[in-house]
């Protein structure tokens, strides 16, 4: 793909060229939180739409009074329990349906009932069974984790080269052991590709969880801070939570990138 | 993700409230308000904590997550009737009355140079309200049955947070909304219209909202909120020989501007609440009203849920 | 002799089948024995036959229907716009420097962006009606639509173009000739992500915000204590969800016969 | 009509991504004349792919020109017509709306369209898969609704890279006589890309062999073959045996300097 | 040790899917002596693989039995090593666990896997490569991994399925000649499909013609070459040139009759 021309202008000296290319790459955030700042106290009144920097400036605000991190280490703490059991039992599932089908008998017909139930609406049953809290967030950021985790490794699972698996037979594993030795490593770069998909989705149940019960996490002051009228502080909470989960996606990926060397 | 308090060998008691300041039990979030309760630290630890409505405060009772909590008409009949609590619940206090004719009772606004003046004007507009289905929402429907009105067709109920009411009435997206005592001071002073409270509603006070406590808690912890039940009332006396304390600390704890909370904490602009007692003959009263608005299916027998034994004798 | 293999198929078929629902069917009566024998607080879990009762009564008298209604057409005018601003934004950030230069950065910021945490802000600038519904759903499935369809045609086969190149294509029909052909199995992809991601947002939105709508059926059951209502705002949702999914598929399928 | 000689001049090519040069061509000459089937042999890697693509106007050379009937070419065009190793089929269409493509864009009407799209079909035999979608196909049937497409539009220069390099051994010999007979019967210019050195000697008129990378003429075999007879007459035959170890000698000596082992 | 004779005997595969039956291999009976290099060639789709698989011991066989110096097998042994077309190394693991896969299977203790697989990495011309994983090799490489990994658990027999099938020509035949050494060196029984009749005439001692599917013995010939001399001195002569026709003649007659096209 040929658009790198724009980024690296080659009459540039090479050290600079890191730079201006970095810069020109940033412009369009710029541009847009110029727009955000002229629309905000203008066309909009600031009560409503507070411009970037006063959002910004909130947000460092919160962050260095340390305000928001109860908020969000609770937060932070429900999506990494929710995501960490669905990887375990996702990829268990995913791996046993592959490879036995009393396992697939008992579990394909309440994954594909569970399927198209957009998560989020379960809350409120999450809710008659363990109030509102960390058991109900947890359990929502889980069930709708599942699914792509269950799904990817489930397919690598089923699809793993049969020369691969005849490969490990010929030179003596059977059994179980070839479910540890051949088949779970090679599986891995899907399951990696479920974690990545869920991820943004366990913040989406996160929020989803908190926003309609819950009293407290990043999601209750985002809508706490909304309900008296404090917008500033709802965009920063909004901000907090949108970098973390911007974070989340990029940290894995290094972190992707660093286990999958052979991939 | 059990943060137990303190701890010691005394038993903890879980309250959830929702609403700052009006809920009397909020105080009790206030740590210079704790110190003024004798019994707490030794005869039970208290663990405070807000939702953002009183079913999700019945839901944590249901799951044991709270031990008590402060419930309104509607949410208090339907989870008795629908026993929401394992092993149901018990009122053990009053927190406010509505409609109490030297006090403040629900008031529904319009804009002030608006042509909606009277319960009439209401047909066809739309009317703002917190929740459907809950207390609030019930004056409304009394009264409308009351003039003619049907509720579910000859207006439009929005569901609004109370702090958005009065720009979503400002700038039209309703023509009325109700308002509890907190959110009135602002109503007032933008001078906004009132089309009719709940005064002209009921012919006489009622109970409104209460703490109540789920049965398992009570038989399991008794002791404990025996001794919550002396420092409760303890409190409310406090805060009504202390008002002005009581008016700063609430404002700066629950980051209110204290304008707000002093234009009608403890005064006549407020609910009348001084005694926190249960009076049973207006409670049942309310309840079958309840029943005859249709928001629970059919009333019941209050005495079996509601108890004073754990208040003190003698008045406040 | 035909129908001797029929018949034995038939049963071989039904033995599948049984095999594939005996675990769902041995919860199921585990529930309405476990309800009916008060195993389990009524209000945790209601009989079986209750919700199902709850579920036939709602839908007779129309409130289900109602609801149900609001909420696809809430999910699905979002879903078209997204389609829509998606689809044209992607295809021509893959294909247009200067877009692709504007959009890339924007995508990469905004995609991670937990959307559900804007229906606070939807709620104070479109109130709480329809629109804001809808912008925001719109709003939640315009970045996998838009990644989608960016990435798809951006993955369109060199030699495809070179072909279609060395017949006489132009510059201009090439995009309708090849690029959008060749692109439209991922951008039906994004289509395919967004749908769930509708209703997600919807739903929340509906719990949160009122407005009627399945979602508002749902929270109101858990409001009243209603558990049956509960159950059965969940039965529809899944089947609205289910509905919704094959739908798509089959649109897929005839859409896409040749893949 | 002087029909597709194709002439190469002074031909170089340089790949250039981020600060990484790689010369692919090195200034190659030869021309090839109207009529002719020429093959390109190469070690992997030296330039063959990276030169047909240069003469069907896909890339740009870095200098040099290529000039067609002497006129010098500026991009692609419909004189020259590209049969691609992996098919390049539109997925989206069925076999006769493939080998209508070329037509549709040269504004053929409907109904001649469809008559030369069967010719072409027919010639193919394909005739009975007309509404088959290219991944109901076959490779070999795939290769062969490629060659339709790109011979029903009439250009008058075949490019042909590495077509039958992914088929099998004798679906590959069945190709192999079938475009020798299309290329008898309709006489085009063929210029065709493969490793194999038997097919290079079967099929076509003259073969060159290109260096190691960067790739550039090595020598030139004139093919004299009697292609009266049978296939199996022609590859039993002396002549063709020693054509081909002179061809195979000429391409050892560049793939024993091979490094990828 | 007598080491390696396959004994194959009235050997039938079918294979079912749902209601279909294919049958795949018809009564189908063989020796390979312990040490001999056996080739089979057959048209695409008569059971070469197959037959190969069901060797290894992966498939059973639907009647017949096969035998490994007498004894009878059942399901895979280590007995019996195969090299994959397309090399089925572990992605996870460096060239160096691959290699030593077989060895951690079989007990061998840390030293001496290492050795062993050095060993087997040097004689592939591989060291320097050890820590590369997989993706980091070229095709060449990779099958050269393949057969380092097979080797290095030392089974008697080495069942080779078109291994050089996926490589271009050059490549293809240094590989060639490199087993043919190792062959030499350290004498084992292989079985080496392929549809390349200059393949199969230049690699081995015998070559088994099979007919179309389903898949027999259709005609064997010895190989009766000098193999003291060079690739080039080989594939000259005209002993190579009348073996070579003849098995292509045999396998043409059975391709003839293919229906693909
Ligand atoms: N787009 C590209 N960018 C940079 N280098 C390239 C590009 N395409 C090809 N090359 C390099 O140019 C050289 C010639 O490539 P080309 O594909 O023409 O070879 P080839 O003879 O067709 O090889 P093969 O027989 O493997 O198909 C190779 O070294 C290759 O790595
Ligand atoms: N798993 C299977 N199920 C059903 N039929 C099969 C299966 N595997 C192979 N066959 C069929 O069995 C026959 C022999 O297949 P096999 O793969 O052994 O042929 P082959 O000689 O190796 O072919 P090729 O040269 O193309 O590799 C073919 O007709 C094939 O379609
Ligand atoms: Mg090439
Ligand atoms: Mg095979």
């Amino acid at each position: 793909m040929a658009h790198a021309d724009l980024t690296a202008p080659e009459t540039i000296p090479e050290p600079l060229q890191g730079a201006v290319a970095f810069v020109v790459r940033w412009i369009p955030l710029l541009v847009l939180a110029a727009g955000w700042e002229l629309v905000s106290g203008w066309m909009v009144p600031e009560a409503v739409l507070p411009g970037p920097i006063a959002v910004f400036a909130e947000t460092a605000d919160l962050v260095a009074s340390g305000e928001v991190f109860a908020d969000l280490f609770l937060s932070v703490f429900r999506v990494a329990v929710g995501l960490g059991a669905s990887i375990l039992i996702g990829v268990a599932l995913g791996i046993g349906m592959a490879r036995s089908e009393p396992v697939e008998n008992v579990f394909d017909v309440f994954l594909s009932l569970l399927y198209p139930i957009p998560k989020t609406a379960l809350v409120p049953l999450a809710i008659l069974w363990l109030g509102v809290g960390t058991s109900t967030a947890v359990l929502i950021v889980f069930l709708a984790c599942l699914l792509p985790i269950v799904l990817n490794s489930y397919n690598a699972a089923s699809d793993v080269d049969r020369n691969l698996i005849w490969s490990a037979q010929m030179m003596g594993t059977d059994g179980r052991r070839l479910l540890w030795k051949v088949v779970f490593p090679a599986t891995i770069p899907e399951i990696m590709t479920g974690v990545r998909q869920a991820i943004p989705i366990a913040f989406i149940a996160l929020v989803s969880a908190e926003l309609i019960a819950s009293n407290a996490g990043i999601g209750h002051l985002i809508l706490a801070a909304g309900q008296i009228g404090n917008y500033t502080q709802m965009f920063a909470a909004i901000v907090v939570v949108s970098a973390t989960a911007y974070a989340a996606v990029r940290g894995f990926e290094v972190l992707e990138s660093r286990v999958m060397v052979w991939a | 993700l059990g943060l137990g308090l303190g701890g010691g060998g005394s038993s903890t008691l879980g309250l959830a409230f929702t609403v700052p300041v009006e809920n009397l039990g909020s105080l009790l979030d206030i740590p210079e308000i704790q110190d003024q309760a004798g019994n707490l630290g030794d005869a039970y630890q208290l663990e405070v904590s807000q939702n953002s409505s009183t079913p999700d405060s019945l839901n944590q009772m249901a799951a044991g997550e709270v031990d008590m909590a402060l419930l309104t008409t509607v949410s208090y009949a339907s989870a008795v009737q629908q026993e929401a609590v394992p092993g149901n619940i018990s009122m053990i206090a009053t927190d406010f009355w509505d409609a109490h004719p030297e006090h403040y009772g629900f008031t529904i606004y319009s804009k002030g140079d608006s042509d909606v003046t009277e319960v009439a004007d209401l047909e066809g507009k739309k009317l703002g309200v917190n929740s459907l289905g809950t207390g609030i929402h019930a004056v409304y429907v009394k009264r409308l049955r009351q003039a003619d009105i049907d509720p579910e067709n000859d207006v439009q109920f929005v569901e609004l947070p109370f702090p958005s009411f009065t720009s979503a009435i400002k700038d039209g997206r309703v023509d009325a909304g109700i308002y509890p005592a907190l959110f009135a001071v602002q109503a007032r002073s933008e001078g906004f219209n009132p089309v009719f409270s709940s005064q002209d509603t009921w012919d006489e006070e009622y109970p409104f909202a209460y703490m109540a406590a789920s049965n398992s808690s009570l038989d399991e912890k008794s002791d404990a909120f025996q001794a919550f039940g002396e420092d409760y009332r303890g409190i409310v006396d406090y805060a009504f020989n202390n008002r002005d304390e009581v008016v700063s600390l609430a404002a700066e704890h629950f980051e209110l501007p204290e304008s707000l909370v002093d234009g009608f904490f403890l005064t006549e602009q407020d609910y009348y609440r001084e005694d926190v007692r249960i009076d049973f003959e207006r409670l049942q009263a309310a309840m079958d009203e309840m029943a005859n608005l249709g928001f629970i299916d059919e009333s019941f027998d209050v005495q079996q849920f509601a108890t004073n034994e754990y208040l003190p004798q003698g008045s406040s | 002799m035909g129908v001797s293999v029929s018949r034995g198929l038939d049963r071989e078929r039904l033995v599948d089948f049984g095999k594939s629902v005996y675990s769902l069917v041995i919860v199921l009566v585990l529930w309405e024995l476990v309800a009916q024998l008060g195993l389990i607080h009524y209000y945790f879990l209601p009989p079986l036959s209750d919700v199902l009762g709850t579920f036939v009564e709602l839908t007779l008298s129309g409130r289900m229907l109602n609801a149900a209604w609001l909420t696809l057409q809430r999910a699905f005018v979002g879903l078209f716009v997204a389609c829509a601003l998606g689809v044209v934004v992607g295809v021509l950030s893959a294909r247009n420097r200067l877009v692709s230069w504007f959009f890339d950065p924007i995508i990469t910021i905004g995609y991670p962006v937990p959307v559900i945490s804007l229906i606070p802000v939807f709620m104070l600038w479109f109130g709480i009606g329809d629109v804001s519904k809808m912008v925001l759903v719109a709003v939640g499935c315009f970045w996998p639509i838009a990644i989608n369809a960016r990435n798809a045609t951006r993955g369109v086969d060199e030699n495809l173009v070179w072909s279609a190149r060395m017949m006489g294509t132009s510059d201009r029909r090439l995009l309708w000739k090849v690029i959008l052909p060749a692109a439209a199995p991922g951008i039906l992809t994004g289509i395919q992500i967004a749908m769930p991601i509708s209703l997600i947002i919807t739903f929340v939105f509906e719990m949160v915000a009122g407005g009627g709508g399945l979602g508002a059926l749902e929270i109101q059951g858990v409001r009243s204590f209603e558990s049956p209502q509960v159950y059965a705002a969940i039965f529809a949702i899944m089947l609205v969800g289910y509905a919704l999914d094959r739908g798509l598929r089959s649109i897929r399928d005839r859409l896409l016969e040749w893949t | 009509m002087i029909n597709g000689r194709v002439t190469v001049s002074d031909l170089n090519k340089v790949y250039r991504s981020g600060e990484e040069e790689t010369k692919a061509i090195d200034d190659l000459s030869f021309e090839v004349e109207g009529g002719e089937f020429l093959t390109v042999v190469g070690p992997s890697g030296c330039g063959k792919s990276t030169l047909l693509y240069l003469i069907a106007g896909f890339l740009d050379p870095t200098s040099g020109t290529i000039a067609v009937d002497g006129d010098p070419i500026s991009g692609p065009g419909t004189d020259r017509g590209v049969v691609f190793q992996d098919y390049a089929l539109f997925p989206w269409r069925t076999v006769e709306d493939n080998v209508m493509y070329g037509l549709e864009e040269n504004g053929a009407d409907e109904d001649e369209r469809r008559e030369t799209a069967q010719r072409f079909i027919d010639m193919m035999g394909l005739s009975g898969h007309e509404e088959k979608y290219p991944k109901e196909l076959s490779g070999g049937m795939k290769q062969r609704v490629a060659l339709a497409r790109t011979l029903a539009y009439d250009p008058k220069i075949l490019l042909m890279d590495e077509p039958f390099g992914a088929l099998d051994q004798p679906l590959r010999e069945s190709l192999q006589d079938h475009l020798l007979d299309i290329w008898r019967d309709i006489g085009k210019t063929v210029v065709f890309i493969t490793h194999d050195v038997e097919e290079a000697v079967y099929l076509s008129e003259r073969v060159m062999v290109m260096t190691n990378q960067p790739g550039t003429r090595k020598s030139v075999y004139d093919i004299d073959l009697d292609r009266t007879r049978s296939r199996e007459e022609v590859i039993t035959s002396d002549a063709f045996a020693e054509t081909k170890n002179e061809v195979w000698k000429s391409l050892h000596e560049e793939t024993q300097q091979d490094t990828r082992l």
